[in-house]
């Protein structure tokens, strides 16, 4: 993917699923970075923007919002798929089915007529599932929203010919790089940093708020062991259960951790 | 807008637009007239339902703030302060002067930042003729990057309270998690004293952007404080003598859903009603601080209005409106003692309406005794206004004249779409525009 | 290092050229640009430089053989940096720190049997002693090099390894662990085999290994079963280098850093510890 | 103790002043809103010092408690040692720039600021010798951390409190100061006895009005040093032992505590002495340039012990085992002694309540009886 001056720049499209758009708008957020960027790729999709290519015009990076609710989306991402060459989901609904994927395991059809009077108008499959249940993802890009700097430097990556670099390390690290206190500690917040991958520089305990995983899933976590030391802060276990069904929900060791901790299972183990 | 009209009004006309673009969230436009009457004129929004009002059910209402802010990665402080004033009602709390002061300056932070992209992104490329914003930065460079600073500015004060512009972190039932130190307040300060000449030029800019005319009979719907301009407390008002507390809303305005979308159409007393900044400038231009006044003056703009396209000046002069007062606020900012308040729950129903940057939305939560959530209600500007745009566009298409090409007709429709900002993400869906002319 | 210097920030040097071995295999030929580092540029046989590739990171490779203005390196593309490191034209420009960590013990072996055992690209930081031995034929007993690799056509120097097969006093051993067919001069299997067809001195011999810590381990303990003195095994690990002047911590093996400490360790001071799981 | 000089409590913000006026940016304990508990962040003068209040500590338990005294340094340690002074958790080492092809390295020469630290401890001021000892003294130095470490003016104050947590006593490191300080202060009911340990402390203090010590002054900050020393209840099992644990590499403890630790590595963030760090690029969205920054690490992560691949310490007990033998038994084989100089923190501010010292003496014991 490297660009010179007589090679044409190359091409990215982002593409929108079930979501809130709040990646995109981060990403659109960018300011003077948006116009350095298009002086480095072509961007050929985006429609807030006001480009729309068609979906099986070839690029070189695909980026992903959203995620996958009904079949015609299903068809929209295959033909996504093989018209790139790299395929990159950007922000939770893409990258763990977000947060609406809490209605995976509701009964959906009791869900939608209570929503919308008149359900026969609305065509929806029965889940919210994450772009790589359907198709190869070559690279993740978690956070609710997706972190710009990280996009930025997944993109700067790419087009030195290199994989991006993506850490899963916990919220804990970059709290205690930022010199925070841990409110867990000093508050009995329950912060769910300790489970929780780094990307958004340790926001919400630096503005003393207890993370809420946005960012998804850390490596080797021990959801067990700080499951309980949640219940030792004063949490039911139904609370705890509620503290992982939360943004990524659908990640499998955030709905492994909400099954352990929902009724009694927990106590069984 | 010059045109060439020179076709057969009575041919049949079919437009399709089936991603419109530059709006937020995705939707399509279908239109069909034949023996030179418009048949049928629907916007279609096709995002799949999310069911947030749903799985909000059983969550504790500290968790509340951040899941509602995911219905719209747009404007997510109204869904967060909307509900948490909603459920703030609910355990009986009052807003103390500071957290009521600086929700407004996180509120005035996304109106900034969502007014100024719009402009500069979405809208101003139609008026000026070009596909896209970095078309336009090729010929006008200097605009595009005022905009984007001004953009900037409003994504700096989201984050001076909320940690990030989008699905900000700081607000909580109660207050705010932080007091922002006042070095930070102090930064901000300068930054929107050094941006007070340039909204400035960006008001004088938006007004004297190429708009068509369009003049409509439709009834202004906003919240109205009696002391300052309505933003996050008051009561409903219309420029047709409406005057209600927000707990009424139930009462007088119905929801109903049509088959084309999966959007809900709001009704008021069973007819369509406008919301955004062109009718909170209708019903509050009188409690816009004398500063904001008078650049509108010297402007030339007059509120009341009933030309469509003075929204666009609307939202420029709301722009204004956010440097100056939240200098008014930030430059008397003192650190509170604490900058929340502890709720305690109790069972009960809360109503609370705020004025997101396209408009009101509502808001009603069912709590238990232990504060969670029973049963929620959220209520977007775009469904509400959507009514209303369809016979916008029924208006002016007719009034353009179907002697005009289908491109031109096209345009005209996008330009009316795209002056309601629709957020298409909020009314849970986007737009696909699809003409038929048979 | 070279001169009083930010022990952290690389030099340039230019790639002169470079040989594509194996489809993942390549040898850069490197020269320092600034001429005095160039100069004052010595390193010792088994030591390694820290590696830069423009914008993306550093990474640990043995020096092959040369000096400052013939710098030569061989690689392998495994991951991140190495990949692309691959993909740059001669005339390119990367960074360069070094030399780090400790060396073959080349002058204890001066006069006794010489035993090189290797697998995998294990062979990189032997490479170099292997040709010192060589050259300096006179001042050693016999020399053996065992190498295995997984098939005979990963194996990188095997044209270089069959000429040392014809040096007088001299034994190489080949084995692939993975192949079918059965080679001329070619072992089926992995070095163990090779272990029992060795003859050398096991009393006075000096045994240096690079390869998988799985592989150094075992051979090490069939080593010590067969007569060889542990203190005369020694062998060069690997673990992750980030700083190479022992700062940063990755590379700790208890308490010794391999980067400073190491990487060529002899076989007592770290036998504990490369016999305990993930440790 | 012939030094020792006396002054009233009111003196505390002169010898402040003293200290800015010398050009120092004052870094003290502070309460931190919104965080709660001790930081050590910069503060304008005494009225940022936490006056009259005493910590809690217990394992993953830290809160702050009015005590009714007057004291400013009723408590036993902050959430941070002097460590990210000296040993920044994030920093620029360098940048490259890339012009027709060739590259430019350029070493961050930010000037380092001259920095004084009101209220260190003595279990600090041992693990920042210990720093020293790892930055300065081998073959290479640290650049980086020796500009901040010459810029350091270290105000020490010996403990009258001792935390639940703190077992310096065991490990020979406090409560009383003995080195490495340029002012070592006393906090007395009414003020406050002071000595220097250095030219530079020695300079700021003949700014101060200061009095004679009196025996009686003198005799009651010892017997606060004594009793801080009693309250301890937690103990390191002795030096001698401490080797032991390199037997235990295979114990069933290591399994047992890896269930309850979470692997945040909030542990060797707030260990004084932990050192370890990674290094990455970070090149500008146009690629005409590029940074290369390093970051503290921790054992915990997956990256420390990285190899392409693989992940040598994949399981939390090997990165528990690697955290622990690291700090009680091979730093001896480092730097002469252990990397733990007793200030409690890792227990504190593990989120799961691990006890670091209950861990060891517990494999310890187990050994003894197998
Ligand atoms: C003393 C020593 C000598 C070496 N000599 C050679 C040689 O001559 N030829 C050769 O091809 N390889 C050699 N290696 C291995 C080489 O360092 C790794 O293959 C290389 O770091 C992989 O980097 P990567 O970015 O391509 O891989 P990735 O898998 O993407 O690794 C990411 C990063 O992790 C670190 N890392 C990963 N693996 C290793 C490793 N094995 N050792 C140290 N750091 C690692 C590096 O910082 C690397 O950039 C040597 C390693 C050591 C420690
Ligand atoms: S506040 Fe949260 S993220 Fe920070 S150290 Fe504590 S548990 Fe980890
Ligand atoms: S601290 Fe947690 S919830 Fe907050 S932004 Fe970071 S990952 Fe998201
Ligand atoms: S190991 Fe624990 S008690 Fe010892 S110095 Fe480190 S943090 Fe303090």
């Amino acid at each position: 993917m490297n660009a010179s001056a007589n090679t044409p720049m190359p091409k990215v499209a982002i593409h929108k699923f079930a979501s809130c758009s709040g990646c995109q708008l981060a990403f659109v957020n960018m300011g003077t970075d948006l116009i350095e960027l298009t002086k480095l790729v072509d961007i050929v999709h985006m429609a807030e923007f006001g480009h729309v290519a068609p979906e099986d015009e070839p690029v070189d990076v695909a980026f992903i919002e959203g995620s996958i609710t009904t079949p015609h989306d299903v068809e929209r991402l295959l033909k996504i798929r093989a018209n790139s060459r790299y395929l990159l989901t950007m922000g939770a609904c893409a990258t763990s089915g977000g947060i609406q994927a809490l209605r995976n395991n509701a009964d959906t059809a009791e869900w939608m007529r209570s929503v919308y009077a008149k359900p026969e108008f609305i065509q929806s499959l029965s889940s919210s599932a994450a772009i790589a249940n359907h198709v190869k993802v070559d690279f993740e890009l978690w956070g609710c929203p997706v972190s710009v700097r990280q996009m930025l430097a997944a993109i700067r990556s790419l087009l030195f010919g290199v994989a991006p670099q993506i850490s899963r390390e916990k919220v804990c690290q970059e709290c205690k790089r930022r010199g925070n206190n841990c409110i867990l500690v000093t508050q009995g917040a329950p912060c769910m940093g300790p489970v929780t991958r780094t990307g958004c520089g340790a926001l919400c305990p630096s503005f003393g708020a207890p993370c809420y995983t946005c960012y998804g899933p850390a490596e080797n976590v021990n959801a067990q062991s700080f499951g309980m030391c949640l219940m030792g802060l004063g949490l039911s276990p139904e609370q705890v259960a509620r503290k992982f069904a939360s943004i990524n929900n659908a990640a499998p060791v955030f709905s492994e951790a909400t099954q352990l901790f929902s009724g009694s299972a927990w106590m069984e183990e | 807008m010059s045109h060439t009209a020179n076709h057969d009004p009575n041919r049949e006309i079919r437009i399709d637009v089936p991603l419109l673009t530059r709006v937020e969230g995705e939707g399509s436009l279908e239109f069909v007239a034949r023996n030179g009457r418009i048949e049928s004129l629907q916007l279609r929004i096709f995002e799949p339902p999310r069911l947030f009002e749903k799985f909000l059910e059983g969550k504790d209402y500290s968790e509340v703030p951040n899941i509602a802010a995911r219905v719209c990665g747009v404007c997510p402080i109204a869904y967060q302060m909307t509900s948490i004033r909603a459920m703030e009602k609910v355990f009986g709390m009052q807003e103390s002067p500071w957290v009521h002061a600086m929700r407004r300056v996180v509120y005035y932070g996304e109106w900034l930042q969502s007014h100024a992209l719009h402009l500069n992104l979405f809208a101003a490329p139609d008026f000026l003729g070009f596909s896209d914003v970095i078309h336009m930065a090729h010929r006008h460079p200097e605009d595009v990057r005022r905009g984007m600073h001004l953009q900037e500015l409003g994504n700096d004060m989201l984050r001076l309270l909320g940690g990030r512009s989008v699905h900000p972190i700081g607000l909580r039932v109660g207050g705010f998690f932080r007091a922002p130190p006042k070095h930070e307040v102090a930064d901000l300060v300068d930054k929107l004293l050094a941006a007070r000449d340039l909204v400035r030029e960006f008001v004088a800019w938006a007004v004297g952007l190429p708009y068509p005319k369009d003049e409509q009979e439709f009834v202004s719907i906003a919240v109205r404080h009696p002391h300052e301009y309505g933003i996050n407390e008051g009561r409903l008002a219309s420029d047709r003598g409406l005057d209600i507390d927000f707990s009424e809303y139930p009462e007088r305005f119905r929801e109903h859903q049509v088959s084309h979308s999966t959007a809900h159409y709001s009704m008021l007393d069973g007819s369509s009603y406008f919301l955004g900044p062109l009718a909170r400038m209708n019903l509050n231009f009188d409690l816009l601080p004398a500063e904001v006044q008078d650049l509108a003056r010297e402007l030339g703009l007059r509120f009341p209005s009933h030309d469509m396209f003075h929204n666009v000046a609307a939202r420029a002069l709301e722009c204004y409106l956010a440097v100056v007062d939240s200098l008014n606020i930030l430059q008397a900012y003192r650190l509170p003692n604490r900058p929340w308040i502890e709720p305690t729950p109790r069972a009960g129903v809360g109503h609370h309406c705020t004025e997101a940057p396209r408009g009101m939305i509502y808001h009603r939560f069912e709590l238990n005794e232990s504060g969670e959530v029973i049963a929620a209600t959220m209520i977007p500007p775009t469904s509400q206004n959507q009514a209303r745009l369809e016979q916008n566009l029924n208006v002016a298409m007719e009034r353009f004249g179907l002697q005009h090409a289908d491109e031109q007709l096209r345009e005209l429709c996008e330009k009316v779409i795209r002056n309601y900002d629709p957020c298409l993400s909020c009314s849970t869906h986007f737009l696909k525009m699809t003409v038929h002319r048979e | 290092m070279m001169k009083t210097h930010n022990c952290y920030v690389p030099h340039e040097a230019e790639i002169i050229e470079r040989v594509q071995e194996t489809p993942d295999i390549f040898t850069w030929h490197l020269r320092f640009s600034d001429a005095e580092i160039a100069q004052h540029y010595r390193f010792r046989h088994g030591q390694f430089n820290m590696l830069y590739l423009y914008g993306v990171g550093e990474v640990a490779i043995s020096v092959m053989s040369g000096d400052g203005e013939n710098l030569w390196h061989t690689v392998r593309a495994v991951g991140r940096v190495t990949k692309a490191m691959m993909d740059l034209p001669v005339g390119s420009r990367i960074g360069v720190r070094g030399p780090f960590g400790s060396y073959w013990p080349l002058d204890i072996a001066r006069g006794k049997d010489v035993v090189f055992v290797t697998a995998g690209l294990g062979c990189a930081p032997v490479m170099s002693s292997i040709r010192y031995v060589v050259e300096h034929r006179q001042d050693y007993g016999r020399l053996v090099i065992m190498q295995s690799v997984r098939h005979r056509h990963e194996s990188l120097w095997e044209p270089q390894y069959e000429a040392w097969r014809a040096l007088p006093n001299t034994q190489v051993l080949l084995t692939a662990s993975r192949d079918q067919t059965r080679w001329p001069n070619w072992e089926l299997g992995r070095v163990s085999v090779l272990l029992e067809k060795a003859d050398y001195n096991k009393e006075e011999c000096v045994v240096m290994m690079c390869g998988p810590d799985a592989m150094m381990r075992d051979t090490a303990m069939t080593l010590k079963g067969l007569g060889v003195t542990a203190a005369n095994i020694y062998v060069s690990l690997e673990r992750n280098m980030q700083c190479a002047v022992g700062h940063c911590g990755h590379c700790q093996l208890g308490g010794k850093f391999v980067c400073k400490d190491g990487p060529v360790f002899p076989w007592p001071e770290v036998e504990a510890l490369m016999c305990v799981k993930e440790y | 103790m012939k030094d020792m000089r006396y002054f009233p409590r009111a003196g505390l913000a002169e010898l402040i002043a003293a200290i800015k006026e010398s050009g120092y940016r004052v870094i003290g304990p502070r309460v931190e809103p919104g965080q709660g508990g001790l930081a050590y962040r910069e503060i304008a003068g005494v009225e940022d010092l936490p006056r009259g209040l005493s910590d809690e500590q217990s394992p993953a338990r830290y809160r702050l408690h009015p005590n009714g005294s007057q004291r400013y340094f009723a408590w036993a340690n902050t959430s941070s040692a002097i460590k990210p002074f000296v040993f920044t958790p994030r920093e620029k080492l360098w940048t490259v720039v890339r012009k027709e092809g060739r590259l430019h390295f350029e070493a961050n020469h930010e000037v380092a600021k001259k920095t004084a630290v009101f209220g260190v401890r003595a279990c600090d001021l041992a693990a920042l010798a210990l720093q020293d000892a790892h930055f300065l003294r081998g073959a290479h130095t640290d650049v980086f951390y020796r500009a901040r470490r010459e810029k350091l003016l270290l105000v020490a104050v010996n403990c009258s409190h001792a935390a639940e947590t703190c077992f310096c006593a065991s490990t020979g490191d406090g409560p009383e100061v003995s080195d490495g300080y340029d002012l070592l202060l006393d906090e007395l009911d009414d003020g406050f006895l002071i000595r220097h340990g250095s030219t530079k402390g020695a300079m700021i203090m003949t700014d101060l009005v200061t009095q004679e010590a009196s025996p009686e002054q003198i005799s009651q900050a010892c017997a606060q040093g004594e009793l801080c020393r009693e309250r301890q209840t937690r103990a390191l099992p002795e030096a001698s032992r401490l080797p032991g644990l390199m037997q235990r590499l295979e114990s069933p403890l290591w399994d047992e505590v890896a269930e309850r630790c979470l692997a945040c590595g909030n542990c060797t963030a707030v260990c004084p002495s932990c050192f370890c760090h990674r290094e990455f690029d970070s090149p500008l969205l146009n690629g005409k340039h590029s940074e290369h920054w390093r970051d503290a690490d921790s054992c915990f992560s997956e990256d420390h012990s990285y190899l392409v691949g693989e992940v040598v310490r994949a399981h939390t007990r090997a990165r528990y085992r690697q955290w622990m033998t690291h700090k009680l038994a091979t730093w001896v084989e480092q730097y002469g002694r252990t990397g733990c100089t007793g200030c409690g923190r890792c227990i504190t501010w593990c989120p799961a309540g691990i006890d670091f010292v209950d861990e060891a003496n517990k494999l310890l014991s187990a050994e003894e009886e197998a």
